[in-house]
């Protein structure tokens, strides 16, 4: 009797969120029980034959024995992993253009150039990819602010989890500009921001002077990189080449951003630099190098996460859509337990760290009670090559299921009449 | 300056040190110089009578320096007149047609001491042309041009590839040098054809090939091919020849070394060593004008600098590189009968603080240097 | 190995050189140990530079600094002992001209006035040429922008102490301003390009000049206006009686960090090193010197034999460079007048000369002493050569109280070796920066 | 204190670096040997004499003078093959001035410095084919070639292993019309269709044919031609559509000569027609998606399950790291191949004993047989899992990698 007035209270609940939810979304319990073959908290040790219990989308209670209230539905995952969903601490993919050609854009956000209907969101959703921040691309020296979203939903506002988001600074100089020039524009932003800003105050001070009202705002195309300086945004500094490190710590102690640092694959060599400073970074998707030994003339393999795991820096991978293998967090993470670091650790490199890097590990990252209920369901173990998402749930609404996605049916299985290509080439 | 017209016919010259190359070093000796040749080499410093007498007891004598590639004299923009790139293969040509003993560079060169070089086409054609033995200094043709076509140039390098002529790939730069040789094999005399016979003379190895080859493929693909044809070839260039040094002097193919200076790396800088060590016989090569002739003697002495041996640099600057070049009957060494290309130098001739003093060709003074 | 000591981010382990490492780690920990320590070096023969050679004498240095040079050194009880008693000791050599630490394509913004961007920008403390250059002896390099800049921007001076922290490379950030005239580009030169650098060059400089009036004009107008302010509060403070009216603030000057620099120059706080090779070039430069009376630097200086006395007169210092034309990758037209007796010639004149190698990479820089021995050959006596790759360049570029000779009080930057610097068979045996050793012969493979 | 410590480490280390000298004989024990000709081995010793495998299985005992390299319960499989790898040559890969080039051989540019051999024998390849680019409508001579040697004739293991001849869309590229304007170079030439590219095929074959008839014996360009018509020379077809594929069979029908699918990127389409001709497949590299890796425009129809779909129809498959990707590794490779649909044991051939085949290089490498060359990987753990690490590559009986 209880049971159906839920029903049809659900019911109501689906009409409402059918907008931003997609057509095959299960309906949203208030109450939910995940029995899993074993969770993956990240935070604490692993779960086998655990619970996980959900009230209204956030996590209640997780654990061995966890008691199933009577009126919570119950979904059975015996033979499935069930893991936080992985994390994207920076993509520039999934917009329609990731740079400006201006060099000085702080002012412009990624909020404005995603495109929802990008095959890169449901691809990402189907690697097990819940949130991601999309930043500026590297080519602008100040390119604009990021935006974190999930790889679900109609439009931008039903993807957003979270607006105003870290801001791009690259060092790599645009077109055939020299590093000299580069960091010469940057300082002279800032002096002007500098400049700016003191005659804001002055302005300011003789407005309380004269008894005056003072109703002046600050310049909007300034406002990101004024927040920059308190500390309101986090600066994403991209290094494209080892070199450009040192100059990104100067920039962190010069001004006292809140900074990430976004590298290259060459910044291995200043991964010591980096340790001294604690900066949490961001690895390139591209984890191992290869150097030529000056005295044996040999080719030696440089694996980026080891150097910057054994150095004591706290990072987090991201993936390259195009390249074989490494599109896949899971992977990467993978890649590093290959040649010696800590599953743990790596695991931590895919969703909480990343989590924390973007400010969201309030609600993700990790199963704990409290926060969101948003995980993935994998056939087998996440560094299994041969694992899949099974099934991916967001605030406790089930929004992907491997069975109903056509497109990677599409891809794996033979079409059914042979039709004649036809020839345009 | 001594004017060369007048030289004497009979010349003595007086020296704290005569390096003679081939046999020692001679202390307080003096060479007598008759004809332009030298008549004889003495170990007592006391001079004959009624002969001219240069003494230079507290300076050294060596012989004339020996530049075992350069295109000196060829034009003014040297990039453009040393490379006919019309056709790929051009064994028919002959550098010495475009050779001006007058040029300047020719003149400031004399300072440098060389009295001797080796002209070569450029790298541009596969089969590049014909190259020249001359002196820097000579009254008449016969006493300034050692050999009018000392061998024939092949280049390996990618300087010979080009986007609108073939070869335009290394593979097809091999075909195409494999194809002509072959051709030059299989060549019948009924039908003349000048191209042909000059490679048939290379193929049948009495006529040297000089192949310009760097880096490690370049050489390696080199060899195969001298194998395969049994070339009598040198290498010209041979930058990265020490990773298969073994190979090199198995084959004992003699090496004429690129400028040492055009290196700033220890690795590079030592490679010439490496080579010398597993016994190549190696020959100094300005490149000029990548490097002027000036820094031919400097390049030796940075080879010493990293470890080669002083009398091996010696010899890659005289008498190796007559030998490699065939002209050693004539130049190379203070030896009776050989020409009279002396230099006079302030002192060791492989210490950067020594000076070239005065060069002698044929015994014609043709350098004095001037006090500052 | 020795300079493998002092980086910061830790060398990652090849498999083939294991034992290697661990032969570094045993180094490692005696270093540790000593870093503190005093150090006596006794000498064979000592270099000192600035004045006479010693023989068989003592160098203490305490923590990285010359405590005491001569015969006779009462060294303190636990001083580590380095017997160099047949060999040759001398202060660290400086390359003047150097392009060490700069990355390719980094050395030139556009050819424009831009004497705001700083060198140090272009630095890549990571390259691993450094420790070749620097077991030949070379302790210390200036690198400036390249020639393709009118004022390309400021230069430094750098230590090759194997810091990756580029801060604790510099020795002196802004040693001088690089600026170039009738350098071809494309080996084209027309004497109209030449004469518009010239005058572009002076056209900033004049505006300089009048930024700085500017400038100095807001400054007193400030100071005036706080001074009434000042005044005008106490009366504020003070009884109502006869208001005065509130003095108006002046507006606030925009500072221009490029003319800054500028004004730096013409205070001759930075010297105005400038490249020129042809003799028309170099007496224009001397012009500008003159008109604007800056502290000039001639660098390269390729024709300066046939002005010996012009510069002479004007007691402008120079840096010579390159010695032989080898030295440059193809024969500039620049070059075409190239003497290798330059130096000689100049510092005959009483021209206060360095030489540089301005090679064609920044591993060149390892043929400093080549460099000298040529200029030697070529008439300049062997002390001024000497001198001229290590106290003359450290005066010209002002960092002559920190390194370039064997003194008391300055930094212990010096190469040991076991033969007169200049002769080809010598070789360096140890090198030391601030007292630390930071390249040892015995250490290598 | 922590001085004697290290010193104690780094005496301890002696021992370990004496093993890389090659003593006579070398014995691997193994926990697990994965013969791939075979069912695998438990706890298995291999026998490696003169860069050969000497002896292999259960109970040998090992000579007195043998170096044992003990790979304790490590796993052990043959080194790898790969059918298309990127080639360690310089530059162009073709020879562009014409468009029917048979007389160029990659091999005699080959590269013995280059860095792509030091890298990928990293990655567990221990042979792999060099072929000419895919500018030219009969490109050249491919070869088999190892990761060792100092110059072309010790690194190739077999000269002139295939004729690459290319029926995709490539050679057109970069080709004019010479109507619009007068000819300034030699790419004012056909082809610029895929008609034209089959008419040049059928043209030169039909030369080929002629030549092999008449007494005339002096053209090397149609004496390899000729030698290909009769099976001497496998021809090996880079192909990518659907259509192409078809026309390739057919013209190996018409032609008779041994076919060799190169690429095949719609091959899943055809999948029972190539099983049916057993024409082997060599497939190009592994593309997510149409665009991702830089491929051509006619690799648009993209299946990740190409490998799985071919094989199940009955084809024989080899995997490769393909020329132009070199981030892909073959091991990986496989892993992925598995991951879509491959069955396992059939992508473990397919980077070992099926290219070996393939490239007629099957008596020395592929498989660990007695008698065949001593390329051997041992592995931290399963072959196909990506956190699976290559300890040791051992080739021609040297170990040439080993992992820090």
């Amino acid at each position: 009797m209880k049971s159906k007035f839920y029903i049809a209270l659900v019911t109501m609940f689906l009409a409402a969120s059918v907008i931003n939810a997609s057509a095959r979304a299960a309906p949203v319990r208030k109450k939910l029980a995940i029995k899993a073959g074993s969770i993956i908290t990240i935070t604490g040790a692993d779960i086998r034959n655990g619970t996980i219990l959900i009230e209204d989308g956030i996590i209640k209670a997780v654990g061995k024995n966890v008691e199933i209230p009577w009126d919570a539905f119950v979904i059975e995952a015996k033979d499935r992993v069930v893991m936080p969903g992985f994390v994207l601490a920076h993509t520039s993919s999934g917009l329609d253009r990731a740079n400006e050609n201006i060099p000085e854009v702080p002012f412009l956000s990624t909020f404005d150039s995603i495109d929802p209907v990008s095959f890169y969101f449901e691809d990402s959703l189907r690697d097990g990819v819940v949130a991601m921040l999309v930043l500026p691309g590297n080519n602008t020296l100040l390119g604009g602010t990021g935006t974190v979203v999930k790889p679900h939903g109609r439009t931008v506002e039903a993807m957003l989890i979270k607006r105003y988001t870290g801001l791009k600074i690259s060092l790599r100089p645009a077109g055939n500009t020299s590093r000299m020039g580069h960091m010469q524009r940057f300082r002279r932003y800032m002096s002007d921001l500098k400049d700016y800003l003191e005659e804001y105050e002055q302005r300011k001070a003789d407005a309380k002077e004269e008894k005056k009202p003072f109703d002046e705002e600050i310049d909007p195309r300034k406002q990101a990189m004024v927040d920059l300086l308190n500390i309101k945004l986090t600066a994403f500094i991209y290094c494209d080449i080892a070199a450009d490190v040192p100059k990104a710590l100067e920039i962190h102690e010069t001004y006292k951003f809140n900074t990430v640092l976004v590298l290259s694959p060459d910044c291995y060599k200043a991964a010591g630099l980096i340790a001294q400073k604690k900066l949490p970074v961001i690895l390139p998707s591209q984890l191992v190098v290869w150097e030529t030994n000056e005295e044996t003339n040999e080719e030696e393999m440089k694996v980026i996460p080891m150097i910057f795991h054994k150095a004591g820096v706290k990072f987090a991978f991201q993936t390259d859509t195009s390249q074989y293998g490494s599109r896949y967090l899971w992977y990467q993470a993978a890649t590093a337990v290959r040649h010696g670091m800590k599953r743990t650790e790596a695991l931590k490199s895919i969703t909480l760290y990343p989590a924390q890097f973007i400010g969201v590990d309030d609600r993700l990252g990790s199963i704990q009670a409290g926060k969101e209920a948003t995980f993935i369901f994998l056939t087998s173990d996440p560094l299994d090559a041969q694992a899949w998402v099974d099934k991916v749930m967001i605030a406790g609404e089930i929004v992907y299921e491997k069975e109903k996605d056509k497109r990677l049916k599409k891809l794996l299985e033979k079409p059914e009449e042979i039709q004649k290509p036809k020839d345009t080439d | 300056m001594v004017r060369a017209a007048d030289a004497p016919q009979h010349l003595a010259i007086r020296a704290g040190r005569i390096w003679t190359v081939t046999d020692g070093v001679i202390k307080d000796g003096v060479i007598i110089i008759k004809n332009g040749k030298i008549q004889a080499v003495r170990k007592k410093p006391d001079v004959p009578e009624g002969m001219k007498l240069l003494d230079f007891s507290d300076r050294d004598v060596m012989p004339g320096l020996i530049d075992a590639h350069c295109h000196i004299g060829l034009s003014l923009d040297i990039y453009s007149e040393i490379d006919e790139t019309v056709l790929a293969v051009t064994p028919d040509m002959q550098i010495i047609d475009a050779f001006n003993p007058l040029a300047d560079d020719v003149k400031k060169a004399l300072s440098s001491g060389v009295t001797t070089v080796l002209l070569a086409p450029g790298n541009k054609n596969p089969v590049a042309g014909q190259t020249a033995v001359v002196k820097l200094y000579g009254k008449t043709t016969k006493d300034r041009v050692l050999k009018r076509s000392g061998g024939v140039k092949f280049s390996l390098r990618d300087d010979a590839l080009m986007s609108d002529r073939r070869p335009t790939s290394r593979a097809g730069l091999l075909a195409l040098i494999r194809e002509e040789l072959n051709n030059a094999k299989t060549h019948k005399d009924d039908k003349p054809d000048l191209r042909i016979e000059v490679l048939k003379s290379v193929v049948d190895a009495n006529f040297p090939a000089y192949i310009s080859a760097y880096t490690v493929d370049e050489i390696a693909s080199a060899l195969t091919v001298i194998d395969e044809y049994g070339l009598n070839a040198v290498l010209i260039g041979a930058e990265e020849g020490d990773e298969i040094a073994q190979l090199i002097a198995k084959q004992n193919i003699p090496v004429i070394y690129s400028p040492v200076l055009l290196f700033s790396r220890d690795k590079d800088l030592k490679r010439v060593v490496k080579m010398a060590d597993s016994g190549i016989k190696i020959a100094f090569s300005s490149k000029s004008p990548r490097t002027p002739l000036s820094s031919l003697r400097t390049s030796a002495i940075t080879a010493v600098k990293y470890g080669l041996d002083k009398e091996v640099a010696l010899k890659g600057l005289t008498i190796n590189a007559a030998q490699i070049l065939g002209v050693a009957k004539r130049v190379g060494s203070i030896q009776r009968g050989k020409d009279a290309d002396l230099v006079i130098i302030s002192g060791d001739p492989l210490q950067p603080t020594s000076t070239v003093e005065m060069v002698i060709i044929n015994g014609n003074i043709v350098y004095q240097r001037q006090k500052i | 190995m020795g300079f493998y000591l002092f980086m910061e981010n830790p060398v990652v382990i090849g498999h083939k050189n294991i034992i290697l490492i661990s032969i570094l780690i045993l180094l490692f920990t005696f270093t540790i140990s000593f870093a503190s320590q005093d150090i006596a070096i006794k000498a064979g023969s000592i270099i000192t530079i600035s004045d006479n050679p010693i023989e068989n004498g003592i160098i203490l240095i305490k923590n990285g600094k010359i405590e005491a040079v001569g015969e006779n050194v009462v060294l303190p009880a636990d001083v580590r002992l380095i017997d160099a008693n047949d060999k040759f000791v001398m202060p660290g050599l400086i390359d003047a001209q150097s392009r060490l630490f700069v990355m390719d394509r980094e050395l030139n913004e556009g050819r424009t006035i831009e004497p705001e961007l700083n060198i140090v920008d272009a630095i890549d403390p990571f390259i691993k040429e450094y420790r070749e250059v620097l077991a030949q002896g070379v302790t210390a390099v200036c690198v400036a922008p390249g020639s393709r800049g009118l004022i390309g921007g400021r230069s430094a001076v750098l230590k090759l102490n194997g810091s990756k922290n580029v801060n604790k490379m510099v020795l002196k950030a802004d040693a001088t301003v690089k600026a170039a005239v009738g350098v071809s580009t494309g080996n084209t030169s027309s004497s109209l390009a030449r004469l518009e650098h010239y005058s572009s060059i002076r056209e900033a400089l004049i505006a300089a000049k009048l930024y700085m009036q500017r400038k100095e004009k807001a400054d007193r107008e400030m100071a005036e206006y706080n001074r009434k302010k000042a005044e005008y509060e106490k009366k504020e403070s003070g009884k109502e009686t006869e208001k005065k009216e509130k003095p108006k603030r002046p507006a606030k000057f925009r500072t221009n960090p490029g003319s800054d620099v500028l004004v730096r120059i013409l205070r001759k706080e930075i010297p105005l090193q400038v490249e020129a090779h042809r003799v028309t070039d170099i007496i224009n430069v001397l012009r500008l010197a003159d008109e604007f009376g800056f502290t000039l630097i001639l660098d390269k200086c390729t024709e300066g034999y046939l002005i010996a006395d012009e510069i002479a007169r004007r007691k402008v210092p120079v840096i010579v460079g390159p010695v032989s034309t080898s030295f440059v990758d193809i024969p500039r037209l620049e070059y075409r007048n190239h003497n290798m007796s330059n130096a000689a010639i100049l510092s005959k004149k009483g021209v206060k000369t360095a030489l540089g190698v301005s090679g064609r990479d920044g591993a060149s820089s390892k043929f400093i002493t080549l460099a000298a021995a040529m200029a030697a050959a070529n008439g300049l006596d062997k002390d001024a050569a000497l001198r001229a790759i290590t106290l003359t360049p450290a005066e010209i570029l002002g960092v002559a109280d920190r390194i370039g000779s064997l003194q008391v009080g300055k930094d212990a930057d010096l190469v040991i070796l076991n033969g007169p610097p200049l002769d080809i068979r010598s070789r360096v045996e140890m090198v030391m920066i601030e007292g630390k050793v930071v390249f040892d012969r015995k250490s290598q493979r | 204190m922590r001085t004697c410590v290290i010193l104690l480490s780094f005496l301890l280390l002696i021992p370990a670096l004496a093993q890389d000298e090659q003593s006579e004989v070398t014995a691997i024990k193994a926990g697990k040997i994965l013969t791939i000709s075979g069912s695998p081995i438990t706890d298995g010793i291999i026998l490696i004499k003169d860069g050969k495998i000497a002896d292999i299985g259960t109970g040998i005992e090992i000579p007195e003078n043998a170096s044992v390299i003990n790979a304790g319960q490590k796993i052990v499989m043959p080194g790898l093959v790969d059918a298309s790898a990127a080639p360690p040559v310089r530059g162009d890969l073709n020879e562009e001035h014409k468009e029917i080039t048979p007389t160029v051989r990659i091999s005699t540019a080959l590269d013995p410095q280059s860095k792509v051999l030091k890298r990928i024998v990293q990655t567990g390849t221990t042979t792999l084919y060099v072929s000419p680019g895919l500018r030219n409508v009969i490109a050249g001579l491919g070869a088999v070639v190892k990761p060792t040697g100092k110059i072309p004739k010790e690194m190739v293991i077999k000269e002139d292993a295939a004729l690459t001849i290319v029926m995709s869309m490539d050679p057109t590229y970069g080709n004019q019309t010479p109507r619009s304007q007068p000819p300034r170079n030699f790419y004012f030439r056909r082809p610029t269709t895929r008609m034209a590219i089959i008419w040049m095929l059928r043209k030169s074959f039909f030369d080929a044919q002629k030549y092999a008839a008449s007494k005339e014996k002096d053209d090397p360009e149609m004496q390899i031609l000729a030698s290909a018509l009769d099976d001497k020379i496998p021809v090996r077809l880079n192909v990518r559509r659907a259509i192409n594929i078809r026309t390739a069979l057919k013209l190996a029908d018409e032609y008779d000569f041994q076919l060799i699918l190169d690429e095949c990127t719609e091959g899943y389409k055809v999948a029972e027609e190539i099983a049916e001709k057993q024409v082997p497949v060599v497939l190009g590299p592994f593309y997510y998606y149409p665009g991702s890796l830089g491929q051509s425009r006619e690799g648009r129809e993209v299946n990740w399950n190409n490998a799985g779909i071919l094989t199940k129809a009955g084809a024989k498959v080899a995997l490769t790291s393909g020329a132009q990707a070199q981030s892909i590794d073959l091991l990986t490779a496989a892993a992925f191949a598995v991951r879509h649909g491959m069955p396992r044991d059939k992508a473990l051939k397919a980077i070992t004993a099926t290219p070996a085949e393939i490239l007629g290089v099957a008596d020395k490498v592929g498989t660990l047989e007695k008698g065949k060359d001593a390329d051997i990987l041992i592995l931290s753990g399963d072959p196909l899992e990506v956190t699976t690490r290559i300890e040791k590559v051992i080739l021609n009986g040297k170990i040439v990698y080993k992992a820090e």
